[in-house]
């Protein structure tokens, strides 16, 4: 039998489609990116989201306004206490509801700590990403959530929870500070500002996380402004915006700090910007705990029937600084006692926008760690 | 008579090999928790765990044996065995005594080598036999990484065998008698060890170089779609890869079973080989991990001209005093 | 919780007269299937980052023998962490049967349990045992890494003295 | 950029000032952002609707971070044609944004790049978060029978 002819077959390879996620490891929860890549380079990194739609919007358009804060809450679950301030500040904005200083400062004081834990958890689970489950990036994990630990603890003993708290109010905040609590609130801090020297070194200072994130990811301020990221990621593109002092609220105009901005725009510029948030965070809980004013903490005590609260008609949209970026309530009200149409521009939701335009030429290993530097929630990205 | 003793030695070879082994898992896990400052596996085995290895291995065996539909079927059932053997056959070649080895070898260095990279294969084919995009991007790398560090690890490698000026192993061991360990050689020994570390390091896949069982990114690698005894197999293998290199810088560098007499010489060879082993555990789960190209770039532009010329001046030292 | 090596140590029988002993094989693999339970990572919202803190330095479920595996060939539990939505319901049933068996679920928080207070919204699925058959329902929202090990030893209990998993 | 400007810009676009912003017929939407734009306001917020008696109301918000002032602009539409001209050739963060309002209301954003749902599974009959949608829709999961396991 004629041997067959040789073909010589000359096939591109092609691109390879892959799914990463919903169920993986490093993508912080339930985000699945549809990748093309080519060998090992991303040709198009497409997010799919929705794996966590939990109709938020729908569910607030049939409950009281007293009901909603606990509801918020559970959004950006990383950092829970954010949501529900929001909320509060949006609602008082909306019916004018005055704020006692006491409860104003309390508020801002759960707010600090809830950021300071929730940066935590974002630079273990960055660790997990950069150095995998049976690596060294378990080790940064495990003393990132020891540190975490020490604050839910006193969370846990100020209001009962560990971290869905439910600590504020429309008009203030629900537990007061005793003064054994404010005591050990300072030895915690004095225990946080000891940690982060280590936790920098584990990860700021080894040269394998810096060649690792350095120049991955780079959003320029423009495409940031045009995205609309928020937070660590817009501060570290160069633009110097932070709600707590472009529209303070509670207690930030009474308090002094500064906000920490980079110019490079990638992966290693939001890691300092987180870093040294965290001990900006530090100083303001300081600060707080030094000056807190005496007198009431709420000023209209939460109704038993949520029919009895109504608040005025009309529209106003607040913004908080959450630990992932701006968490705006735009708040539409009928009159009646549950609000008619409520939009929440959620931080990771902008923040995830920008990967469809860095993402193309990265390794699947620097999407990863450009995917771990956006801190997305996707709680907060889905409501 | 000679078929005789060979097999009683390679049995107890083999099964002393393989106890050790299981209990390198639960040595991993226990380190790794003192790295976190926790316990570590405690209640399995009242006092310490100690019965963890048992209870993983038993577990596996008795999980639903399955194999994906598409799964190409010899590959797939092939893989675990091509892991496992290549790393057991290293243990057969390491001296536990003068003149006792179960397979004395002139050339049993490069030998040893040889067939150890063959583990490759095996990885090669669990990636593409499994049929999971995953396992195939891990099977891609595992095979640049292999191939690239294979070179610095025989070069290293090179400098004692040159230094003792024979490929047999136990000529190497018998070379370094009185203390004169080769790691202490003036330049050449720390400079070989360390390269053949860091290329050990990639070779069985340890991090901060194990870029192929990257979990963050590829899931669990090529061992994604393995379940029950072919993934204890595959984690058996793992290590025992890793135990049998050690085994080997040990010999090769440390003076396999010379020792102070009041131990016997192969208890010294494992001692060494279990103190390297915890030195490769220091590094895993203190770094993070290394990205695939800077994993080649490290080998070809470092690791690689190092070598050669810690050969070099090897070769030109071994002239001067011959 | 009695040590389970005690148990399997009473359940020799000394052979009479001879140095041989006898295990019932159930008992022997029940303690080995309790002392390594392996659960695949599947963290959804808020429960998954108390799972991840159960599973950190403090409470540590490695001295139970429990690491968590991310890929579902290699789990044993499927330890469901959140809300579940009718986008991730048909994932979630896929990964249960990619499971190879024995395995076992454990529905962790109010969420996967009944929905909680997301029940009557039009994209959850009011509880996971709609889509998985579940063993274990750990009550809290979210549950506390304690009321977590709780759920784990009861999983432990029921492998142990009741029906082998799911067939 | 002072709120006078606001006040020119409306009355030239045929619109009207309201306390958050200002309020612009649908096709003087796109040349009110490309103004805002050219007048400073580059970081794109949200966009967001309401379902108000007389159809729908789009609300795009930009900001201007150097003068740190927030502008609401708004647009209706009527109840039958829900048509909005997209804003993603100006922002492009609006991408999302647009989709998930497509997705949640039914709101058409003409010239859109990839107008698909996003939040709900692509085969999801109705608009949930319109009035008339009941919350509860039982479009429930139903468990894959063991017969249709893969």
């Amino acid at each position: 039998m004629a041997e067959a002819p040789l073909q010589v077959v000359e096939r591109d390879f092609g691109e390879l489609a892959m799914h990463m996620g919903p169920q993986h490891p490093s993508t912080h929860g339930v985000l699945r990116l549809t990748l093309r890549l080519r060998g090992e380079t991303v040709v198009a990194a497409d997010p799919g989201i929705g794996f966590l739609h939990r109709g938020v919007e729908k569910l607030s358009e049939s409950l009281g306004w007293e009901q909603l804060a606990p509801v918020y809450e559970r959004d950006d679950y990383v950092a829970p206490t954010f949501n529900s301030l929001g909320f509060c500040v949006a609602a008082e904005r909306l019916g004018g509801i005055q704020v006692p200083r006491r409860g104003a400062w309390l508020r801002t004081l759960t707010a600090e700590l809830t950021r300071i834990a929730s940066h935590l958890v974002w630079l273990g689970t960055w660790g997990l990403d950069l150095g995998g489950a049976l690596g060294g990036g378990t080790t940064l994990y495990m003393y990132c959530f020891r540190e975490r630990e020490k604050i839910l603890d006193w969370l846990e003993a100020h209001t009962g929870t560990r971290f869905h708290t439910n600590v504020n109010l429309i008009g203030g905040a629900r537990y007061d500070l005793t003064p054994e609590l404010a005591r050990s609130a300072r030895v915690l801090m004095n225990g946080i500002e000891a940690a982060i020297p280590e936790l920098w070194g584990m990860s700021g200072d080894s040269s394998i996380l810096r060649d690792r994130t350095r120049g991955i990811g780079v959003i320029s301020p423009e495409l940031a402004q045009a995205v609309g990221v928020t937070g660590p990621v817009l501060r570290g593109s160069g633009i110097a915006f932070d709600v707590r002092q472009a529209a303070p609220y509670d207690a930030y105009p009474e308090l002094q700090f500064d906000v920490p901005v980079r110019r490079e725009g990638d992966a290693f510029a939001r890691f300092q910007v987180r870093m040294e948030e965290i001990l900006q965070s530090v100083r303001l809980v300081r600060q707080i705990l030094d000056g807190l004013p005496r007198g009431p903490i709420f000023t209209r005590r939460p109704l038993k029937n949520p029919k009895a609260s109504k608040l005025p008609a009309g529209e106003a949209y607040a913004a908080v600084e959450s630990a992932r970026g701006e968490l705006g309530f735009y708040l539409v009200s009928d009159g009646s006692w549950r609000p008619y149409r409520l939009k929440i521009h959620a931080p990771s939701f902008a923040n995830l926008q920008v990967i469809p335009h860095v993402a193309p030429g990265l390794l699947v290993a620097d999407l990863v760690a450009l995917l771990g530097s956006l801190d997305p929630v996707l709680g907060d990205v889905d409501r | 008579m000679e078929l005789l003793r060979t097999l009683v030695l390679s049995v107890a070879v083999l099964g002393t090999a393989m106890t050790i082994v299981a209990y390198l898992t639960w040595i991993e896990r226990k380190v790794a928790a003192r790295f976190h400052n926790r316990v570590g596996p405690y209640y399995v085995g009242w006092p310490h765990g100690w019965l963890q290895p048992l209870a993983d291995v038993l577990k596996l065996i008795i999980k639903e044996d399955l194999r994906p539909r598409r799964a190409d079927a010899l590959l797939y059932e092939l893989a675990p065995v091509l892991v496992v053997v290549p790393a057991l056959f290293g243990f057969a070649l390491l001296p536990l005594a003068p003149g006792l080895a179960v397979l004395d070898h002139p050339y049993s260095l490069l030998l040893f080598l040889a067939v150890g990279s063959l583990a490759l294969l095996g990885i090669f084919a669990a990636g593409w036999g499994s049929h999971n995009a995953y396992a195939l991007l891990s099977a891609l790398r595992s095979v640049a990484i292999a191939v690239s560090y294979e070179i610095p690890m025989i070069l290293a490698l090179l400098v004692p065998a040159l230094l003792a000026g024979s490929f047999r192993l136990d000529d190497l061991v018998q070379r370094q008698t009185g203390g004169a360990w080769f790691i202490f050689a003036p330049v050449l020994g720390q400079v070989s060890f360390v390269v053949f570390l860091l290329a050990m390091l990639a070779e069985a896949n340890k991090s901060p170089l194990d870029v192929v069982e990257a979990e963050s990114e590829l899931i669990a690698g090529y061992n994604t779609e393995y379940s029950g005894v072919k993934f204890a197999l595959f984690y058996a293998g793992e290590y025992a890869h890793t135990l049998a290199l050690c085994g080997l810088a040990a010999t090769v560098f440390l003076g396999g079973y010379l020792g102070p007499a009041f131990l016997p010489g192969p208890v010294w060879l494992v001692l060494k080989s279990l103190a390297l082993f915890v030195l490769v555990l220091w590094i895993r789960w203190s770094f993070l991990r290394v990205r695939i190209d800077q994993v080649l770039r490290l080998n070809w532009r470092f690791l690689f001209p190092l070598a050669l010329a810690n050969l070099l001046l090897a070769a030109f030292f071994a002239v001067r005093t011959r | 919780m009695t040590d389970p090596l005690q148990e399997v140590a009473d359940e020799v029988v000394r052979f009479p007269g001879g140095g041989v002993a006898l295990f019932r094989s159930d008992r022997l693999f029940k303690w080995a299937q309790t002392g390594s339970l392996w659960p695949l990572t599947f963290g959804l919202a808020c429960c998954a980052i108390e799972m991840m803190a159960t599973f950190a330095g403090r409470f540590d479920l490695d001295r139970f023998g429990m690491i968590l595996r991310p890929s579902p060939r290699q789990a044993d539990v499927m330890l469901v962490a959140g809300t579940v939505t009718i986008k991730m319901a048909p994932r979630i049933r896929t990964l249960y049967d990619q499971m190879a068996h024995p395995k076992w679920v454990v529905s962790m928080g109010s969420c996967a349990n009944s929905g909680d207070h997301y029940r009557h919204v039009y994209s959850v699925v009011p509880g996971v045992d709609h889509v998985v058959p579940v063993d274990v329902y750990i009550p809290g929202c979210p549950p506390t890494p304690e009321a977590l090990m709780e759920g784990l030893f009861v999983l432990q209990r029921k492998i142990r003295e009741g029906t082998d998993g799911v067939a | 950029m002072g709120s006078l400007d606001l006040e020119a810009l409306a009355q030239g676009m045929g619109g009207k000032v309201h306390p958050l912003g200002i309020d612009v017929p649908r096709e003087a939407l796109l040349p009110a952002l490309t103004a805002l734009r050219e007048a400073g306001c580059r970081y794109y917020l949200l966009c967001t609707v309401t379902e108000v008696a007389s159809g729908f109301e789009v609300v795009h918000g930009v900001r201007d971070v150097e003068a740190n002032r927030t502008v609401f602009v708004k647009t209706g539409t009527g109840k039958d044609d829900p048509r909005v001209p997209s804003a993603v050739p100006v922002f492009a963060g609006a991408n999302w944004f647009e989709r998930e309002m497509l997705d949640l209301f039914g709101v058409v954003f003409e010239g859109h790049p990839d107008p698909r749902r996003l939040m709900m599974p692509d085969d999801y009959p109705g608009y949930p978060l319109r009035k008339d949608f009941p919350m509860a829709t039982p479009w429930g999961y139903r468990p894959a029978t063991d017969a249709e396991a893969p």
